[in-house]
């Protein structure tokens, strides 16, 4: 084991996956010259060449077009978005074609195709980079969506992913990529499709993903010492959703809360309460709350913008009013 | 121009034949009720698709349109496959989940029609960088319409091409109208050739209606990509004789004015004079052909209509691999 | 009262609303000429001139794009995406720019665009042309959505989505064009926000909106045989949703059911169980059911595409489990 | 070209000054960490939004970029709300909702910078195609780099531009800089004006450092605009002196080459020599129009400093109507 930023564990990924198999390659805006707005391509093109880690024109149709025409044609490409928030020039090549092609071509190709997207809320960056908009990907049939929460599963998820023969959509949270974490030595992958119980509990179920995981965890410990046991769920995987650890929690402790930085309405969080209220609502003992940014673009002041983050206190709140 | 041999100029012919005749069959389908859909058909447009395939490998790719059916066939897909997957059959290329505006043959290398106009453009470029990476000296082609020309994606995909020096062709079949839209009332160059060189790359024009000019102005634009010297823009010149899709009420023009014009533009009529002109080949020949082609065709449908649609259990396949 | 298509109806509505000010106007591809895909426009570009009914080129992004701008320099545009499908392709006109610029410009001005979009499963359009897509605006802010499923509905509110300030989507089945349906003579107006109870009944609730309330009102029938009294809410708006309808009739029946033709999961039927689960889950006796598509695109042949669609007998069935 | 009244060139020298002085005060406050966001600068790009605005009514309109804090200025917008906007205070023009990367003055007709690169294009547009529906005679500008250059909204915005002869300026802000990767490694053309062609528009290019020149060829586009004849594409030579936000590391480039090629175009710099060389202005006319400036500037500041947040409770003010 080893300590590294969530940005280390994702260049480990690539470092690894691309040397482990050169139809892998990644393309995108301002990734290789100074090393992704991030950090989190630095070095890269020192190893693997400027040809295999390629500094796009700002062309996000191109980028995700011309990806999943490579992959059609047998490479393994990447594709880095720059911030999540602009999926929306390249959102038809996504669902249009990168999701539907093998399905819509009766399964003749396989779409090995992985789009990195930088999400979520940093220090004031307003309306137009502060996005989570996983929630539309769940809808999409075709696709699957990652979200890690650290840097262990940062790296195990992408090389997952990177070697997953369907489309991919891999949101990292903008902030989470400074975060250390531990990190195991050698070769090892997280599958996708499987969420991690990350703390047992007993009465209530909490699910969550990605940088929302640092405050459950915390208003989890914080419920401890008010004598709720909190299990905590980390999604990992945003679609396919894992039902059955979700259920089995729920069975157990009769409570559910979801929570995630994303907009609340029409979340990913609905999502999983449906599915709880559809397929274990005997088994529940209190409403299922959503924690979730509230309906509207995120604001710039930082007076307003604390407005849109789900905080430690919400959660902790929230909870014992279950009880 | 080299002058071609007698086996590639009876090929243009029996491959303008196939789509021609295929596609008035499946014209007759469509309106009996036996095609489900939409359906648009290629008829008039034959020599685009047969001379730009004619220089092509089988590992060359195409990108197409929703007006597909022409370049599956000319890209040396079976026609018995594509009849059936035409009628959403089982054993079509894409098992019937695709149909008409969907057909595709990765086989031979036709990477799909595609029910967004423009969606093409950067598949093709994505492939044509795949041949550049893999070392490989194949190029990508992707066919599209003068009214896909204005779609935002044109541009980034012929500014990447271009830059990256890659093999691509597009291939503007200009037919001069968008559905039911003249391409003169939403298209600000007279030719869409004319925006090459905003990308640095070669415009061309050529007569879409004479296979043999489409067939020789490729087959430069692919020798060149084939030695890394980048992507050309073809633009050749026809029009869409049938409606925009098979029932179209074409409220906007007159079956007069378009019977005239195909007097005129027909590729086949064109062939065949021309055949017999420069004794290219003889009515004997052309007309062995046209029954051979026939046959083929008649097969098709007896094939498609005796395969089994899928079956309701087979409705998640292919969802994932 | 007269009996109309609903595509006559929102012809009328353009019709009066154009009349009545002079700064409506439409644009789209292949909507003047011939009157528009579904007969939608016929009849508009002879009364207002093809200057107020505009034939576009192929360029999503510029007939989006251009309507905001147009919004912002005084006119009231709508815009017509063809079908729903296309919406990908401008995805980041609408999400990014329609609906925020009011809010993350503070106010300084309104943003009165329609957006029209024809969406649903028409006889095997495949993959990319039967997409219901409402879910993914239903968790943008800045957006309001609405989605008639009769003639009368799809009158009052195209003229309730021109005469307001803010962006709203307008989503309208293919199918449900050629129906016809009963529409008040005159003047009137459906306000968007509000909910419609279709249907009394005290033993469930079922929810749905556009062509899902035929398959829905089917339904309740065919319980009502078999003795159980379904309450049917027509949403009519998908955001904001009328929570307080939807609240009231679960209180009285206790159990609910949503169906949509759109994809079940992250659908606006996970929206409407989870805001129950939240607010008054105490008061249900049994599972909140959805319907909606399977998680797959939209397959072509006959056999299959019947797969996907949410059935009378699908809903029947789902609801006498439920007691 | 005719001779320029005093007041203009004076004008001139001030609005530069004033984007000049206010930069470099929001980058000073930016780095001391009182300024929150993203902050792009454009040091060293003064000329261009200057020229530009300079031949603009209130009623005109323009569509600027992630860098427009010059073009608000220049369009004649508050400079103490502007500053206060950046500072995220309530009497900033968006309430200090939006912020720099969102700044916007829709009382001078600045319609808004815009955090989507080439997401103004087609706003600008549609706010030609309303002034041509309601019969004005007012333009629209769109700002765009050389990176937006090659977004496809920049094709479906000049193709539609074009086909309507709209009033629409599109004026390039050629720096040669994309965030960290220089034009010529993704743009497939020479001059972004040669672009122009393919939508059958004049293309035009101007030392963007020269403010007389800017003026002088957007004076002709701008008045061709208003009188019916359709859009223009101007492409003006810059460089981007800065990084590209505040707190780049610039990994990309030395300071020294940069530090070079400013002393040779820095649009200030570049007016002065003129304007004592032709005697256009004074000396001390020009120190007296500095101390104005900057006395301006430290107002700014102690505005938007003395301004409050807006408070916790307008969070949802102007989502809706
Ligand atoms: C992105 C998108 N916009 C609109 C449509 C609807 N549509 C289908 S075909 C067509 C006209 C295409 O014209 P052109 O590109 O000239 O091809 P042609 O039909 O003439 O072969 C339109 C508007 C679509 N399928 N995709
Ligand atoms: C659609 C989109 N893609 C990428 C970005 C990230 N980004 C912001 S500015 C920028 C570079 C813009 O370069 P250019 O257009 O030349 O303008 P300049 O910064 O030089 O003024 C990039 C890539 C973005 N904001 N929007
Ligand atoms: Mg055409
Ligand atoms: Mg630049």
């Amino acid at each position: 084991m080893k300590e590294i930023t969530f940005s280390q564990a994702t260049l480990e990924a690539m470092e690894e996956e691309m040397l482990r198999d050169e139809r892998v390659f990644i393309m995108g805006e301002d990734i290789a010259r100074q090393g992704g707005i991030f950090g989190q391509f630095k070095g890269l093109p020192q190893k693997f060449g400027f040809e295999r880690v390629i500094d796009t024109p700002i062309s996000e149709t191109a980028i995700v077009g011309a990806s999943v025409g490579a992959a059609l044609a047998g490479m393994r490409p990447v594709a880095d978005m720059h911030f999540a928030d602009f999926m929306g020039v390249c959102m038809d090549e996504i669902f249009n074609q990168m999701a539907k092609i093998r399905y819509m071509f009766g399964g003749q190709t396989s779409m090995p195709v992985v789009v990195r997207a930088p999400d979520g809320l940093t220090l004031q960056a307003a309306a137009q980079h502060s996005q989570s908009i996983e929630s539309w990907f769940l809808h999409i049939p075709g696709i699957k969506v990652v979200a890690p929460s650290n840097p262990a599963d940062a790296k195990g998820l992408l090389k997952s992913a990177i070697r997953d023969n369907n489309p991919v959509i891999y949101f990292e949270n903008k902030v989470l990529f400074k975060q250390k974490g531990m990190v195991p030595d050698g070769e090892y992958t997280v599958p996708i499709g499987k969420a991690n119980v990350v703390k047992m509990g007993s009465d209530v179920t909490i699910v969550s993903y990605s940088i929302m995981m640092n405050t459950v965890l915390e208003a989890a410990e914080a419920l401890e010492k008010d004598g709720i046991s909190a299990e905590v769920v980390d999604l990992r995987t945003i679609s396919p959703i894992d039902k059955e650890t979700i259920l089995n929690s729920v069975a157990k402790t009769k409570r559910l809360v979801v929570a995630h930085e994303a907009v609340k309405q029409g979340g990913v969080g609905a999502e999983i309460s449906a599915i709880v209220a559809e397929e274990a609502i005997d088994s529940l003992d209190a409403p299922i709350l959503r924690f979730g940014a509230p309906f509207v673009p995120i604001p710039f002041a930082p007076t307003l913008e604390k407005g849109v983050r789900v905080s430690v206190e919400d959660i902790v709140n929230g909870v014992k009013r279950m009880f | 121009m080299e002058a071609l041999n007698k086996n590639t100029i009876a090929g243009f012919y029996e491959t303008m034949l196939k789509i021609r005749f295929f596609e008035e069959r499946v014209e007759k389908m469509f309106i009996a009720g036996e095609i489900p859909g939409f359906v648009h058909l290629y008829i008039g447009e034959e020599a685009i698709a047969t001379g730009v395939c004619a220089n092509l490998r089988k590992e060359d790719y195409i990108e197409s349109t929703h007006r597909g059916h022409g370049h599956t066939i000319a890209k040396g897909a079976d026609i018995n496959r594509a009849m059936a997957e035409i009628l959403g059959k089982k054993t079509g290329f894409c098992k019937g989940k695709g149909g008409s505006m969907h057909i595709a043959d990765f086989s031979v290398g036709m990477l799909g029609a595609n029910g967004v106009v423009g969606g093409g453009y950067n598949l093709a470029v994505g492939a044509a960088l795949a041949c550049k990476m893999q070392k490989r000296d194949n190029v990508s082609v992707v066919f599209f319409g003068d009214g896909a020309s204005n779609r935002g994606t044109f541009h980034e995909a012929a500014n990447m091409a271009a830059i990256w020096k890659l093999p691509v062709l597009f291939v503007c079949e200009m037919n001069c109208w968008a559905s039911t839209t003249p391409y003169r009332t939403t298209t600000s160059v007279e030719n869409i050739s004319d925006r090459a060189a905003g990308y640095g790359m070669p415009g061309v024009i050529v007569d879409g209606n004479d296979v043999f000019e489409v067939y020789n102005a490729v087959k430069l634009a692919v020798e060149r990509a084939r030695r890394g010297g980048g992507p050309t823009l073809i633009e050749a010149k026809t029009y869409r004789i049938k409606g925009h899709f098979v029932g179209d009420p074409e409220l906007y023009r007159t079956k007069e004015e378009v019977q005239k014009i195909f007097e005129e533009t027909d590729p086949i009529k064109k062939f065949e004079k021309k055949a017999v002109k420069e004794s290219l080949m003889t009515k004997k020949e052309m007309e062995d052909v046209r029954k051979k082609v026939e046959r083929m065709i008649d097969e098709s449908v007896e094939y498609a209509r005796n395969s089994p649609y899928p079956e309701p259990s087979e409705l998640f396949d292919d969802l994932y691999e």
